[in-house]
């Protein structure tokens, strides 16, 4: 076998924080503590980087930045978005629209808020994970309140038509959530044109290369929404809490290096991925899931029949390459794959799946050595399985 | 998450494979999917020769790695009476949640043992659940 | 005038980091990056410095580890505890008991929960703004699901007779919440001896020298609440996220710093706070707020007669010291303080009030400095106030 590489490929559980981010957030967590809700100077000297950062996260999505709100992450701006508007529209109706195939993050609110009366439709999904806009139309009810469609699904990578169901919501005047936690410093986004339907979008720093535990919530001018955390006057009152200032800094260094670098990130991600595909399709009895075009450009997701996730995460991870078998939050559960199950594949095969998410620090080199290391453990898993057949056995 | 004893059975299984003139064959598997095939060779009532293949998570790899080490060589009486506590203290433990992976092993060594009573024409033992 | 110096005396607002707690993180954001819930081995180093910290909190706390769950800071646990119990237990009653003097942390969210039906009395409070344990139990009722009363104050100091509100909340079989947030690092705390009637515990690390956006709700084993953030699986399934590892780890070590020092901490705090007040009384027409024992024992709220917050503020600013006109959440809005109001201080009086709260790094040269600079600055100001008559200027 080569010899042994750190070869980091889970850059959809999260990302390292670049460097840059780290200089930056510094200075906040040293000299310049103080509350930003201060009147005096060094509380001063927060409440302007964490405006400064406001105004970064807003340039990069086109967008204004009183429409920005800070959060702990990804999950708390799913569950602000979902919950929020929610309760406070639940006197016009109480219907919302999603898709099987969300994060956590928006399927357990969802969840949780049909223990509270409301009403939930999870649209179906093709083969490939897509959501048909002809659906949700057709989904949409007197009572609907609330319509959240994911971007791009953070297990398989496909990229949902956010543009067409915005549109779809705008004329019926419902609200229109999109988690977008996966696509951001990956695909532009633009709230004065692209997506200028959308109402609400969530994000979290630790995917594109920034600190855990700070996020936003993008929330259009109007929105009528619940505030989630209640106290003191954070966040123009809708997020109270003192501002995580070095979290907030670091989110707004983070994405002023992702779009600075947008173009160039794709083209780098989606060369090497194809090479990586390509390689690994040549492994027998080996599928990839989700769109093969609507993809983000960093997403490999490959179902290796005969042999169990976690058994091939392990061995890879002894060879130095982290990878995932599904989304992070759910490694260590039994529980096969919602997302894999929403979109047929059938449980045995389920099982096989491996998540690959390539990210800035990865070279041409680590795909050599993946597509030498990972066949051989795909072989050597196969020839331990009860399932896997000899004469099928056709690795060199 | 696995100690270093797990993970040494789970990259480097003991006595994987098949045999092919195998005097009881057993199978298991679990709700989840995972699966274990262990065929005996035997002699004497004494286990001479133990194969398996397994479909599963580390946990259910590295114990049917040590449960054919441990009934190697041993009387089907101590086969039986193997429990997957001791399989798993032998691995100097699983995590918690895994304990159950081990289940499998037993199970399959139970089916492969009344298979081969079958074959001989004894009566099969009721097995534990 | 003296020399300009900088003095914080803002640590009920926040605290600087203590250069050992940013050391701790450090490897957190660069090298450790993983995410926990990962089972590769660099996840698996996140996992574990997170549980290290759980260990660090629950000693502090005389707690078991398992009682303890990582949230982005006080407002966080205090919604949590609030809205979480409220909602679990609806079915068995819709009444709270509180005070009016708690952080808006916890006041929203009960007033958000008077919108959703349920019923909250606001406990009376005397002048020095303590809570009466007779009157919390007067005041409940068959329905009455929840009592939360704050540990001790964040405007005025003052420490509520926690255990005797514990022992009647146990006595009903009422889940007792208290707001320790302000108590951390300052009293040593026991859940299983002097808290042992305890059920939640609100607290932030920003204010005991961690890092903003970090908390922790202690939850007694068995104490049933829904879920606030939900998604992940992460911290056994109650709080979901992707876990802010390094702020995980600084919550931790700071934890771990101050426990060591508690004792110490007490008696230097005191003694500084002791000079100091002595040292202001001596000003005409200035009161003590808050009880003159029963008190955190670095914490002065002081009402100066004829003059106005703000401007107190701002002139000491000048003179490089920072400190507080009432909870740094609410300055910078021109409503006078709740807690203030509440313990019955009259409006003219409430305006002219500030809170000075001593910390780690201050020195007897900080006391010194703004027992010169304070008084000047105060008469200063009266002497442009139109309400203050000259025969009442006493200052030298
Ligand atoms: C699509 C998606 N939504 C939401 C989240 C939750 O974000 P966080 O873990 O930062 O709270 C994640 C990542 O875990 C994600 O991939
Ligand atoms: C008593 C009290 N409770 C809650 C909070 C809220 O904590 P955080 O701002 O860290 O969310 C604070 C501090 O602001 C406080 O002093
Ligand atoms: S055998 Fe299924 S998880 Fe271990
Ligand atoms: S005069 Fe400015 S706040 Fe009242």
């Amino acid at each position: 076998m080569a010899e042994k590489r750190f070869v980091y490929m889970d850059h959809a559980a999260t990302t390292f924080t670049k460097p840059e981010v780290v200089e930056a957030m510094l200075p906040f967590l040293k000299e310049h503590f103080g509350n930003p809700s201060s009147l005096y100077s060094i509380g001063r000297e927060g409440k302007e980087a964490v405006e400064a950062a406001r105004e970064q996260l807003a340039k990069a999505l086109g967008a204004n930045s009183e429409e920005i709100y800070f959060t702990s992450g990804g999950t708390e701006s799913d569950n602000w978005a979902i919950k929020g508007t929610a309760f406070a529209r639940r006197k016009r109706g109480k219907h919302i629209i999603t898709t099987p195939i969300e994060h956590h993050a928006v399927l357990y609110p969802c969840e949780y808020l049909e223990t509270q009366g409301f009403d939930v439709t999870y649209l179906p999904v093709d083969g490939y994970g897509l959501v048909d806009p002809a659906e949700v139309e057709a989904a949409i009810r007197e009572d609907t309140i609330l319509i959240s469609v994911m971007y791009a699904n953070n297990e398989i990578g496909t990229i949902e038509p956010i543009s067409e169901i915005g549109e779809i919501a705008q004329e019926h005047e419902i609200p229109f959530h999109t988690d977008a936690v996966q696509v951001i410093g990956k695909i532009p986004l633009d709230m004065k044109k692209k997506e200028r339907n959308v109402d609400m979008l969530s994000l979290s720093a630790h995917k594109f290369y920034g600190p855990k535990g700070i996020g936003a919530l993008y929330l259009r001018e109007g929105i009528e929404i619940d505030n989630c955390m209640h106290g003191g006057g954070q966040e123009r009152k809708k997020r109270a809490g003192t501002e995580n200032v070095a979290g907030i800094v670091g989110l707004g260094k983070a994405i002023e290096l992702a779009s600075a670098k947008l173009e160039e990130h794709d083209r780098k991600m989606r060369k090497m991925r194809d090479r990586l595909l390509a390689g690994l399709l040549r492994i027998p009895h080996c599928r990839l899931n989700g769109h093969p075009e609507k993809r983000l450009p960093d997403n490999l997701n490959l179902s290796f029949e005969y042999i169990e996730g976690e058994s091939l995460l392990l061995m890879l991870d002894e060879m130095g390459v982290c990878c995932s078998t599904g989304s992070a939050c759910s490694s260590g559960s039994l529980e096969p794959s919602h997302v894999l199950r929403a979109i047929g594949l059938p449980p045995e095969i389920t099982q096989g799946t491996l998540r690959l998410t390539l990210g800035d620090e990865n070279t041409e080199e680590d795909i050599d050595y993946v597509l030498e290391v990972l066949p051989e453990i795909v072989g050597k898993l196969r020839a331990i399985s009860p399932f896997y057949k000899p004469e099928n056995i056709c690795e060199k | 998450m696995y100690n270093k004893k797990v993970m040494d059975h789970f990259m480097n299984p003991r006595n994987v494979g098949e045999i092919e003139d195998a005097d009881g064959v057993g199978e298991a598997g679990n709700p989840h999917g995972d699966h274990m095939k262990i065929f005996l060779k035997i002699r004497d009532n004494r286990i001479e020769d133990v194969k398996f293949k397994t479909f599963g998570c580390a946990a259910a790899i590295a114990s049917s790695s040590m449960a054919t080490e441990m009934i190697k060589g041993k009387t089907l009486e101590e086969a039986w009476n193997l429990t997957n506590e001791a399989v798993a203290e032998a691995l100097e433990g699983l995590p918690s949640g895994k304990l159950e992976c081990s289940v499998v092993s037993r199970e399959a060594i139970h089916r492969a043992i009344n298979d081969y009573r079958k074959k001989q024409g004894l009566e099969t033992l009721p097995e534990q659940t």
